[in-house]
């Protein structure tokens, strides 16, 4: 059964244990970006996309470990994250290209994403603001007793804000469950992480608030899975926050049209050379999981399953107008 | 039903509520061992423990960002806000995230909280610690604003406020914490967001007031025997326009008495709106009683000038009653400001 | 003289200034290497350098907060908001310490900065990046607020903005920033805070617009041939209510036309204000013409719907002409909203 | 000549390298905040007022080093600061009793008290809202290659908001010249430290800037003067920010009419067995500065001066209400 095909909860479950569903969900992450990039490149896609090429194996490692009761705070940088964590690439890309089949009815657009039923909140575009979000979902589940753990995903860039501190303090103060990932990808917007920060490695911030703070290979899903395995115990045995800062690389540009003109040169080359796909591909087949004809056939037929996504998204209607006034308030505004 | 100040009022609709519903909590600088810096949560933390009521660091970013995060997952939080002011630092997790959480997931998460702020001169606290404010939440589509003027109004826009199924920002203005009256508690004490009340009848001008400016106005009204009907708004977002245009449509008059600056504050959206909608009613312009726009001034005097006091509220209502001309404020007057 | 896109006249503007004054720097994400987000500071790291042209950390609390105390100590800061959302991070920085330390210091501390921020819809970047937000900032004494309408006036009212010794809001609508025309530099192409402008000439009704609202209104006004005076605003704090007043002594009627939601925005001020003063010159009920109270939609048509439309602006503006009644907005349809 | 007759300039330039002025101002300090004290409690203050009793030392110990072109950036909890810097008693009364002779005009109040010709900016009623401002005044002294440095004053709750990792991180990537004290004592209003921080030596929160972070025992001026020209020193030198912690206590309650009953039993009686006051008495006793007689001598003329300035202040008049409308913008606003 193709992944494409399943419901959200089953596209996450099948991740768990299973080295070749991880590895199919990185490459559908990698094939719905560059389709994306084209969608927009075309003019088919309206305002803004962040893509994470380059990314997909923090995604997916977080997702494989992490159970759907478990609240996720995400960014605008958010495909990756909501297709790992089981949504679909139809109701994701109806939302990109405004559908009203979309996760949130074509009304929030790239940016905003979300799916409860796999603990996806909204997604913020303000930098920084899923932090403290996080640490209240795992303030709902402290008090309530319920034993999931939250979990908040950023950027490098955000460590620089104030509501990194607040949040991680505040979490570290209550002991909340909950699990904070930078996903440091060197980069903020146009700037690289030197230019706006004392030192590359993020993790040593944890010490600020008195909690564990690690670094992981963010290009390698099994070491991410390892890393949050051990963040989630903890917090679940009333241990309180990981930080957990994931090195991994911006293959593409910021947002859009950004060629990235200000690499320092040969910087991309390095890291591509630790591609996530390759990274998983080889211990694939080294572990003779597969063979690399039947990756490639897999690779191939994601490809085509987004083309044929693609195909039936660009069929869907537009929300009508009277969308836009649903969802305000719990009772429907009348004018 | 007893006589109580408006923080017991708060302190007792938050306990209620608390009672009634597990999942409320309240948390806030100094609101648990202390009973809160202005003694609105007194009792909450010996009654319903550390993990209900909650001392936060100082941080409205950062508890104010997890309640929105709190009440996606099933809380319903009561945050408090010292000083509205403390929103400046935070008023993105409100206005940003919590307004507009249902809509970005299509009503899959709602935002069950309460952010409860002091508002207001009165006391001393300087121009950093005396505004109100409104401004900053009131034109959010996904918030409501309320706004209590004594202690039943607190206590029972409180209770809505906490049962509500989307994000209430609630101003508390603070120099009526001290004020006593009269509360009914229980089912009849409750009142619905979005509803004002008359406070006084009256034929020749709707004045319509919200917060501290309801006691001041009525207090003039009855020294000089003013022929006003009075519309205490208590709601802000939404504000109930039936009532106020239904007035403005018997009395012909529209006046609003504002505690904030004269430029930018709500009451220019009361009389826009009604100048729209009942034009024809209207046989004198409508206008409004603020204070000046100046930054809240520290002296006890010039303090006390600043709000529109009682005196002033009489002398600008009887000339408008009188002549139907929008009378000048105190600071027009020679020798004040150049 | 010189034919330019709002974003290049924004460059030229800080360009001069910057060569004019040694004290004028500029900083914000990306600002400097990148030359803006938005293009608005392009070749201006290279012609000042490091020092006078930074980057900063992702920190809008922080940098506006160091433009306050930089402004204090002799340098006149332009920060850039990248989106107007920002400033609810950063707002206390704004309101609450840079409008307020003339006053706090009794004249001996100034803060001449600028902080400029982007506003509006139209771009499909969802509710989070699409707002205006003036509200903000808009009722705060000690702050100035302007909003320019196209390459000129962004040229013209920076420069003013720049040079003046208190701090003034800028808000840019970002939809235009690709807008070309024609940009007088210099001193000729100066202009002043608190000066409206009149940008189309009539007698029938007086059209107040700001930012993006100026442009659709005029090109409203020409499809129609509608016989309206337009006064674009370009200062809202403070705003020019002697020209405004003056056009309705003329006209009779009041219009005015906003990006934001209907509650709550700048144009209840204008309506309320001019009401208060000519009132008896109003032969109509004033009214706004705005976005319905919701969040920004993000989808396309939803979005373009969302904006008074030039089509939604003709239409309730040949409504009103003819019959003097306040019309309908297109949202009370039947099948739109319920 | 006594201090109190001296211009501000000359009452910071005496204590430079007089450990008796020193030990004079601080007597100062103490008796100026005991007679607020009083005076709150018999209504004839209005509004709040915040003592720094028990961090004498603090202030004099920075004032003493810094030149009177260095701006200081402090907060609401500001009389001993501003007596420090070398404001008068006589201003800063007058501006707590809302007099026109105020220090700003009787507008501002006990909480907002500022004199540019010592440095000391607006002082701040928000929790952190001075630190990126410090920060920010070290820009221009870097940008205009002025040689003085920037001092931000504030307590250990403000180390939780997010201006101060904000100010802290901007001033680091940018060494600027700027020296942030945290005056830890041990309260933020009624909750004790360990209460809101994971940890109490809240220097070790330099390490997330990558700057020094240094504790003083902030009950001896002479150790805050030491330290402060070694963090000067390095401001001067281009390398960039410093994070002082000094360690004090608050005698008093938080504000007005606080009796501090959540103290824990006997940590008050410890610390004023460490009272500024007595430490330097001791000090100047055993190095032979002064006999017992004279020290209790100073401190009663202190104690008569206090008592003249305070009826000067009395008969002193409030301000017009036209005050009130002075100094908004640059051009007298016209109504
Ligand atoms: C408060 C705030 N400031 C600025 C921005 C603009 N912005 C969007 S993405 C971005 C860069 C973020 O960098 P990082 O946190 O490293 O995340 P990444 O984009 O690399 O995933 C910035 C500055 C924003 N969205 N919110
Ligand atoms: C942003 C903000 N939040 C809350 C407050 C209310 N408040 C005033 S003083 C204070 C305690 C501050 O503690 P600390 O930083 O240790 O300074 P201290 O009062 O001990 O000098 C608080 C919470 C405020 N002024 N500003
Ligand atoms: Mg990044
Ligand atoms: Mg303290």
């Amino acid at each position: 059964m193709s992944q494409m095909t399943m419901t959200p909860v089953q596209r996450r479950d099948v991740l768990r244990d299973d080295p070749l569903a991880q590895y199919s969900r990185m490459l559908e992450i990698r094939h719905f970006e560059e389709l994306v990039n084209e969608l927009f490149a075309q003019g088919e896609i309206h305002g803004t996309t962040h893509l994470c090429l380059g990314q997909e194996a923090l995604a997916v490692g977080i997702a494989a470990e992490l159970p759907t009761d478990h609240a996720v705070a995400a960014t605008y940088r958010g495909h990756g994250v909501a297709l790992a964590l089981g949504m679909t690439p139809q109701v994701v890309l109806a939302e990109i290209m405004g559908r009203s089949a979309g996760c949130v009815g074509g009304v929030g657009g790239s940016m905003h994403l979300c799916d409860m039923s796999v603990g996806l909140l909204p997604t913020s575009a303000i930098i920084g603001a899923g932090i403290p979000i996080a640490a209240g979902a795992a303030l709902a589940y402290q008090t309530l007793e319920e034993q999931s753990v939250a979990v908040a995903i950023f950027g490098d860039g955000a460590a620089n804000i104030g509501a990194f501190h607040e949040g991680l303090n505040l979490a570290a103060v209550w002991k909340l469950p909950v699990v904070f990932v930078i996903d440091n990808n060197v980069y903020g917007e146009y700037s690289r992480i030197d230019r706006t920060t004392p030192f590359e490695d993020l993790h040593l911030r944890s010490a600020s608030y008195g909690i564990p703070g690690v670094t992981v290979d963010g290009m390698d899903s099994d070491l991410v899975q390892d890393t949050m395995r051990v963040a989630l115990e903890r917090a679940r045995n009333g241990q309180g926050p990981t930080l957990i800062e994931a090195k991994t690389y911006r293959f593409a540009g910021h947002s859009r049209a950004d060629t990235a003109p200000y690499r320092p040169e040969g910087e991309l080359e390095q890291w591509k050379k630790r591609d996530p796909l390759l990274v998983t591909k080889q211990r694939l087949l080294k572990k003779g999981a597969a063979s690399e004809d039947q990756l490639d056939q897999l690779e191939a037929t994601i490809k085509e399953e987004l083309e044929s996504v693609l195909d039936e998204v660009r069929s869907l209607p537009s929300p009508n107008p009277a969308a836009m006034f649903d969802h305000i308030y719990a009772e429907q505004v009348s004018v | 039903m007893g006589s109580m100040r408006m923080n017991q009022a708060i302190a007792t609709a938050l306990a209620e509520e608390m009672r009634e519903n597990s999942s409320v909590i309240v948390m806030g600088e100094d609101v648990a061992d202390a009973g809160g810096p202005f003694k609105t949560s007194e009792g909450l933390l010996k009654e319903f423990g550390p993990k209900r009521v909650r001392d936060t660091p100082i941080s409205e970013m950062g508890f104010t960002g997890a309640a929105v995060g709190a009440a996606a997952l099933g809380l319903r939080p009561v945050v408090e806000i010292m000083f509205v002011e403390f929103l400046g630092v935070a008023l993105d997790a409100v206005v940003t995230e919590a307004a507009k959480f249902r809509y970005l997931s299509q009503g899959q998460v709602s935002c069950p909280m309460v952010v409860r702020a002091s508002i207001g001169s009165g006391l001393g606290f300087g121009c950093q610690h005396s505004q109100t404010l409104e401004n900053w939440v009131a034109a959010t589509p996904g918030l409501k604003v309320a706004c209590p003027s004594d202690p039943q109004s607190a206590y029972g826009l409180l209770k809505a406020a906490i049962r509500d199924p989307d994000p209430v920002i609630f101003l508390e203005p603070r120099a009526l914490y001290a004020s006593r009256g009269e509360v009914v508690t229980g089912p009849d004490g409750l009142l619905e967001l979005g509803r004002a009340r008359i406070a006084r009848e009256g034929t020749k001008a709707t004045v319509v007031t919200l917060g501290r400016t309801t006691s001041l106005t009525r207090a003039a009204a009855q020294q000089a025997n003013l022929d006003i009907e009075i519309i205490d708004l208590l709601s802000l977002v939404p504000w109930d326009v039936k009532t106020v245009c239904a007035s403005v449509k018997r009395t012909g008059r529209l006046v609003v008495i504002e505690e904030a600056p004269h430029s930018g504050g709500w009451g220019s959206e009361i009389i826009s709106t009604i100048t729209a909608q009942a034009f024809a009613s209207l046989d004198a312009a409508p206008f409004r009683i603020t204070a000046p726009d100046v930054p809240v001034p520290y002296q006890r005097d010039l303090e006390a000038l600043y709000l529109p006091s009682e005196s002033e509220i009489v002398r600008q209502l009887e000339s408008y009653l009188v002549t139907g001309v929008v009378p000048q404020p105190w600071w027009t007057q020679e020798g004040i400001a150049r």
